[in-house]
């Protein structure tokens, strides 16, 4: 990764999506209190983990990404009462179809964090950072039938593997 | 809640006889089977972990070792010491706890062919075993002569309750555990603050004023109280109480004669089992007395004073609720 | 004054468990709560207000660590969670290691103990208490007397040491451990 | 309301601004700012960047400026902001392009503050990573569409939950203000804590005094609809227009009838101990007002503690009522209330003491709470104001005041409770002034740090209070003998005197422990009914704790009082007008503006499979089975986003969150941020998507 820092031999790039009313503030919050955590993870603001599509992780995975985090609010304190139960329960599907594809289940994680938990967030994410360095650069988009997949266009965000997961 | 893997601990083998006698005892009457670790080693203590801790804490985890590979079915280690139980619990949370400490007592045991998994057994005190698994309502069914009359201050010392990183007791300071199974066996509580207070352990050994004031403290609390004996769960405290009772009342010019006995001791005469089996008679401040009142009728003899028992007045104002289970 | 300022790291690599020593804030619970405070030169508070100015040398002397009976109380009580009794394992271990011994007769009733466990694999509770007193109560010896026969006659005192059958097991295991010890020194145990 | 998403017409040509905030050194500090606008100029050019610049404070009147600038004469008509969170600035941006004729939608704030420079230690990793928050910034901007707000119209009304000193402030307010409110209480009256105190630090002004005036405003005003002895069981809506269900428990009193005469009470033969207003040390009839001076003045009459309730006989309240008031037969009554904002001032609760163990509390008789202390020293509490031990009688020749109890300990509350340090030495000077004791403090830091508390800290020094700086270890009535043998029946506080750095034991005749305050122990459920977060504590997060610190996360929302966390009454006072004076500005506006982030459903491309029906948590997803598709309702869909993921014809999409803008945003923020070809990082061949 030519982004690392010149020390390490592999630095992942882990993708989190976060949502607006809990963990985007919560790494709001780690900014504001100087949390440190690992460089190599970028944020994607959604208004809810439920807004997750499963196309956004597998073009994050196409595009370069070596692990996809799904951050949202603790189970009982969505911001939009229930839906991010919704959002476990496809987080729990997808899940199982990348190991299928042969993705390590590290490599794809949730990660439950409220607007005042910074400090627990940074720290998620370092482990994360850490279990994933661990195991390597993702060689799944090379591989011939997936690579395929992720050459869908734009608009067709729908994979067919996924097609009609209801929330 | 057949077969619990049994590590006595030195003094059980020694000077706590009574305590390993009384308890083999009550855990036949109940059909709980004990299976004694096959060649344990003293656990240290606190003085091995004074010098050395790393040697000290594999000291402890040969014992784990062994019962791991001793386990057979059953995963549940009972220590009747308060010292052993908590020297083996906190070796294996520890474990538990720190990848590090894990490698290096692992290591050590390594020297001698030994392993121990953490959390492959659970260290439990006798004492949680009784109240918790067996329970006081399996107790109060074995009991035949029930205690009605005798005076019991209830006395954990540390190291139950404490440091119990695992929070397993409600309470760590004031447990009723101990109130409460004594109770289970028809004897009456008395009012005991101090039930976890320290015993002085080696100070003894080390600082005898100190020791004996921590002694005399807990005597003359349960003699305030009214008891006509103390029971204890440690056979370190009964040694301190019981062996150095009369150096105590030398040095403060007292003449307290408290029996302190095992709890295991008193249940195994609620059981109605026959004192000698139960070791009684081995204690430096005799029982006689105290026992004289058990298996007779005590109804509230003329003559005798009644509970002391506070007038209550008009303007008194009330005492708060004691703390319930569903408070938070 | 400076003092040593890795005194304290020191402290924390040694203790067994997260010291969390840093976090006292020095209210005293602790030395409030000891039932041995009396006996000790410096409350737990004070010592570890000397350890982080980093006078290493008069923590290492003070007694207090040695003082210390292992009741928990202040552990359970420390507003900050500090594992005070493992902090004083962890400073008479220092002090044992560098051979400074501010207080001989709870040293030396460590040793006998550990002497007796490296002999036997167990304690052997008349050889302890016998060796112990003789050293360094001999005026006692003769009030508890009774006391002695007492437990004698009512059969609490054997005079046959137990063996453990895996001694040299033990031994070796004990050596390996000491040895991880030594070289281990200056590491980090805990996580 | 605009739609968006895919097929909105989206300009042709995007003319992207990109503009890096150093924000002084917060960012520029550890964000080479210059190569970041240099590559973003250099390598997001085939991506449409036309301008990027870098600028000191980007949200300084200049640094705007110079948007607009751009803008008009550059023709921009897509700007990405890089700077702080969007919490923090998005209006600000959003602002300078309106400003020059650009939708505001059309701008995008990233942030490489909070997200890089604030929590990164390595120079060029911060960089690299900005680079590519911004290309993330980029990529999404291209896919946004002009929208306009959603504008709501506010209902009048609002409702206030608690009738405590800042729930009466806020209500009062904006009932002066000419505004209707509903004001809810779970007790029989309104008042809250301040009520049950004698006098308020550090002014000793008394509380009654100061309370009563505006409780009785309240209850009298005409705007202001009291619901006393009542709670809310249901929210649903949002601002402007929130429906809420509140039960009114029954009072057993018709409050038609009722002058609140007080003889139900007098004549009630049941009494019981009252653990609410009087703390537990005072007592109460079944049927009662809590204090004389309660708001309304009916009483309610408690089923558990009557005896006709309990055992089917008695009713001397009924018989003895001169107007026939009492209802025996009342049941609960569910009113539903219209309001178009939402003050939670739900308050604290003490924290329970007999949690310390080593203190004693519930055990040792003259061990008392702070709480009963301020019951115990009030005029028209259970003793009349005299200081007297458990008995009633004796008066304390010693009291030991503890502090921090349940307070700054990591086995209960963690943080300091604020308030505890005054409440103790407020305690301190009521002793002094109602007996001779002698007055210890056992503190650990005494913490003064409000108008006139140091100087009260001073004063109670004068006054020959002893202040021993060590936290309480234990309080017990065990003596060490022989030398505290005189103190027979008395407390002893063990402590280290940390400041001579000894144990000592404090033989005294009383111990008031400073309890520390709690959420309400309900707080989460609340939060929960409320639609708003709260911290693993139980105190209501604010929407920004510096700049926005009565509102919350959710809009329409607020919050005052100590449901926020601990604080005094002067602060409870001013979070309550603050979030007044929030309120009644939103209302005088009539209406509001709501971000456009909704869903919307291309019938075209709807299959009328119905999945996103059941998803929906508002109900907002309809489905007309006429043409079998489903329809969003604007008014009711809040923009979670759900749907969208979920529908396999790809026919729903979310304005301002659209696929396209976050697969956009994706590509950018995993392109490669060296080298030299603006390819995705491990796939070099890979190009960006269109």
């Amino acid at each position: 990764m030519s982004i690392a820092p010149s020390t390490s031999p592999f630095e992942p790039v882990v993708l989190a999506f976060t949502c607006n009313w809990c963990s985007y503030r919560a790494a709001d919050l780690a900014g504001t209190a100087r949390i440190k955590y690992p460089p190599s993870v970028r944020l994607i603001r959604l208004m809810c983990s439920g807004r997750l599509d499963p196309a956004f992780v597998l073009r994050a995975f196409a595009s370069g990404a070596d692990a996809v985090v799904m951050t949202g609010c603790w189970p009982a304190d969505c911001h939009y009462r229930i839906q991010n139960v919704k959002a476990l329960r496809r987080f729990e599907l997808l899940h199982r179809v990348l190991v299928d594809l042969g993705i390590e289940p590290e490599r794809f994680q949730r990660v439950y964090a409220s607007a005042a938990e910074g400090q627990q967030l940074a720290a998620a994410f370092t482990r994360i950072v850490d279990e994933v360095r661990s195991l390597g650069p993702l060689a799944w988009g090379r591989q011939p039938g997936i690579a395929a997949e992720s050459e869908a266009p734009a608009d067709e965000p729908s994979t067919p593997a996924l097609e009609g997961v209801p929330g | 809640m057949s077969g619990y893997l049994y590590y006595p601990g030195c003094s059980l083998a020694g000077s706590a006889r009574a305590y390993a006698e009384s308890l083999t005892a009550v855990l036949d009457t109940l059909g709980v089977r004990l299976r004694e670790i096959d060649d344990w080693n003293c656990c240290g203590a606190t003085e091995y972990l004074t010098l050395s801790p790393l040697a000290g804490y594999a000291l402890i985890g040969r014992n784990l070792a062994l019962a791991e590979s001793q386990r057979n079915g059953s995963d549940t280690l009972v220590a009747p010491c308060s010292a052993c139980y908590v020297n083996l619990a906190k070796t294996d949370r520890y474990m538990r706890e720190s990848p590090v400490m894990r490698e290096q007592l692992n290591g050590a045991l390594a020297a001698d062919g030994m392993h121990y998994t953490p959390g492959a057994v659970a260290v439990r005190h006798l004492l949680e075993v009784l109240v918790e698994d067996i329970g006081l309502e399996e107790l109060e069914r074995h009991v035949t002569r029930p205690l009605t009359g005798l005076r019991v201050a209830p006395y954990l010392g540390c190291l139950v309750s404490r440091p119990d990183y695992d929070r397993r007791w409600a309470r760590r300071e004031q447990p009723l555990e101990l109130d409460r199974l004594v109770a289970a066996l028809g004897a009456e509580v008395v009012d005991f603050p101090l039930r976890t207070a320290c015993c002085g352990g080696h100070m003894t050994q080390i600082s005898p004023d100190t020791g004996f004031e921590l002694i005399r403290r807990l005597v003359e609390a349960a003699d305030r109280g009214g008891a006509d004996l103390l029971v204890t769960v440690c056979p370190m405290c009964q040694m301190n109480l019981d062996a150095y009772q009369g150096e105590m009342n030398h040095h403060f010019g007292t003449d307290y004669r408290l029996p302190i006995l095992f709890f295991t001791q008193l249940i195994g005469l609620a059981f109605n089992l026959d004192a000698s089996t139960l070791g009684i008679g081995s204690e430096v401040v005799s029982a006689r007395d105290a026992l004289a009142r058990i298996g007779v009728e005590v109804p509230t003899v003329e003559g005798e004073p009644a509970p002391p028992r506070r007038a209550k007045r008009s303007q008194e104002l009330p005492m708060p609720a004691p703390l319930a289970e569903g408070d938070r | 004054m400076t003092g040593d300022r890795a005194f304290s790291d020191d402290i924390r690599a040694a203790t067994v468990g997260e010291s969390r020593l840093d976090a006292c804030i020095q209210c005293g619970t602790c030395g409030g709560s000891c039932p041995s405070a009396r006996d000790m030169d410096h409350t737990p508070r004070a010592l570890f207000a000397m350890a982080r100015a980093g006078l290493r040398d008069e923590v290492l002397r003070s007694n207090t660590s040695w003082m210390c009976v292992s009741c928990y109380f202040c552990a359970v009580r420390c507003p900050q969670e500090i594992h005070i009794p493992d902090v004083m394992y962890a400073i008479k271990s220092i002090a044992t290691r560098e051979g400074i011994v501010p207080e001989r007769t709870a040293r030396d009733f460590s040793r006998t103990f550990v002497d007796n466990i490296h002999r036997y694999g167990r304690s052997f509770e008349v050889g302890l208490v016998a060796r112990h007193y003789l050293r360094h109560y001999p005026f006692r010896l003769p009030g508890m007397a009774p006391m002695g026969i007492s437990l004698v006659t009512k059969g609490r005192m054997g005079f046959v040491p137990h063996r453990i059958r895996g001694l040299a097991g033990l031994r070796t295991i004990l050596a390996r451990a000491s040895q991880l010890e030594a070289g281990d020194a200056r590491r980090e145990v805990t996580v | 309301m605009t739609r968006a998403g895919r097929g909105a017409a989206a300009p042709a040509e995007p003319r992207v601004g990109v503009y890096v905030c150093h924000c002084g050194t917060n960012i520029a500090g550890m964000v080479d700012v210059e190569a970041v606008r240099d590559w973003a100029a250099e390598r997001l050019g085939p991506h449409g960047v036309v301008v990027a610049r870098d600028y000191p404070f980007m949200c300084s009147s200049l640094g705007q400026e110079l948007i607009e600038q751009d803008v008009r004469e550059q023709g921009l008509n897509r700007v990405v902001v890089a700077a702080c969170s969007p919490h923090m600035h998005e209006k600000t941006f959003r602002g300078a392009c309106e400003r020059a004729g650009l939708n505001p939608y059309l701008c995008e704030l990233v942030s490489i503050r909070e997200q890089a420079s604030w929590v990164h230690t390595d120079r060029d990793a911060a960089t690299a990573k900005s680079k590519a928050i911004v290309a993330g910034g980029v990529l999404r901007v291209r896919e946004h569409a002009p929208l306009e707000p959603l504008r709501v119209p506010i209902n009048e009304a609002t409702l206030v939950v608690g009738g405590g000193i800042a729930g009466i402030t806020a209500a009062l307010e904006i009932a002066d203000a000419g505004f209707p409110v509903h004001l809810v209480e779970r007790q029989p009256s309104i008042g809250g804590h301040m009520a049950q105190f004698d006098k308020t630090f550090p002014t000793l002004d008394c509380a009654a005094c100061i309370l009563t005036p505006r409780m009785v405003t309240a209850g009298t005003h005409p705007n202001i609809t009291l619901h006393t002895w009542s709670e809310v069981t249901e929210v649903s809506g949002y601002v402007g227009n929130f429906t809420v269900k509140v039960l009114h428990r029954p009072r057993y009193v018709d409050t038609d009838l009722c002058t609140g005469c007080g003889i139900c009470e007098e004549k009630c033969p049941a009494r019981v101990v009252d653990p609410v207003f009087e703390a537990g040390i005072g007592y109460r009839k079944a049927v009662y007002r809590p204090f004389p001076q309660a708001v309304p003045k009916f009483p309610v009459l408690d089923p558990e503690s009557c005896i006709f309730f309990q055992r089917g006989t008695c009713k001397a309240c009924e018989k003895l009522c001169p107007t026939h008031a009492i209802r025996l037969d009342q049941q609960p009554e569910e009113v539903t209330l219209q309001v178009g904002n939402i003050v939670l001032a739900t308050g604290f609760e003490s924290f329970d003491a007999r949690r310390v163990e080593p203190y004693g509390y519930g055990r040792l008789a003259n061990v008392f709470t702070s709480l009963e202390f301020e019951r115990m020293s009030n005029a028209s509490g259970p003793t009349g104001g005299r200081i007297v031990l458990r008995d009633g009688v004796t008066q304390p020749q010693t009291v030991g005041i503890v502090h921090c109890v349940g307070s700054r300990d990591r086995n209960f509350n963690a943080y300091c409770s604020a308030i505890c340090c005054m409440q103790s030495m407020k305690f301190a000077h009521l002793v002094r002034e109602h007996t001779d004791a002698t007055v210890y403090e056992f503190y650990i830091d005494i913490r003064a740090a409000g108008k006139g508390f140091d100087e009260f800290y001073q004063r109670v020094q004068d006054e020959g209070t002893i202040f021993v700086r060590g936290r309480v270890a234990e309080v017990t009535d065990v003596l060490h003998l022989p030398e505290e043998a005189k103190h027979d029946g008395q407390l002893i506080i063990q402590v280290e005197d940390t400041l001579v750095g000894r144990q000592r034991r404090i033989p005294v005749d009383m111990v008031i422990l400073s309890v520390g305050l709690e959420p309400q122990p309900d707080a989460e459920e609340v939060a929960r009914r409320f639609g708003i977060t709260c911290s693993s504590e139980g105190w209501v997060i604010e929407r920004h704790p510096k700049l926005d610190p009565v509102a919350t996360m959710t809009e329409g929302v607020f919050a005052a009082g100590c449901a926020l966390g601990p604080r005094d009454i002067p602060t409870s006072v001013a979070t309550g007008s603050a979030a007044a004076a929030r309120i009644i500005g939103r209302i005088q506006q009539r209406e509001m503006a709501l971000e456009p982030i909704r869903a919307t459903v291309d019938t075209e491309r709807c299959s009328g499979c119905r999945i996103c029906n059941d998803l929906c948590p508002y109900s907002a997803i309809e489905f007309d089975e006429a043409r079998a598709v489903a329809e969003v309702n604007p008014a009711l869909c809040q923009g979670c986003g759900v749907c969208v993921a979920a529908c396999p014809a790809g026919a729903i999409s979310g304005t301002g969150f659209s696929d396209a803008q976050i697969l956009g945003q994706i590509e950018g923020i995993l392109m490669s941020t060296n080298g030299t070809g603006g390819s995705p990082a491990t796939e070099p061949e890979r190009a960006v998507p269109a």
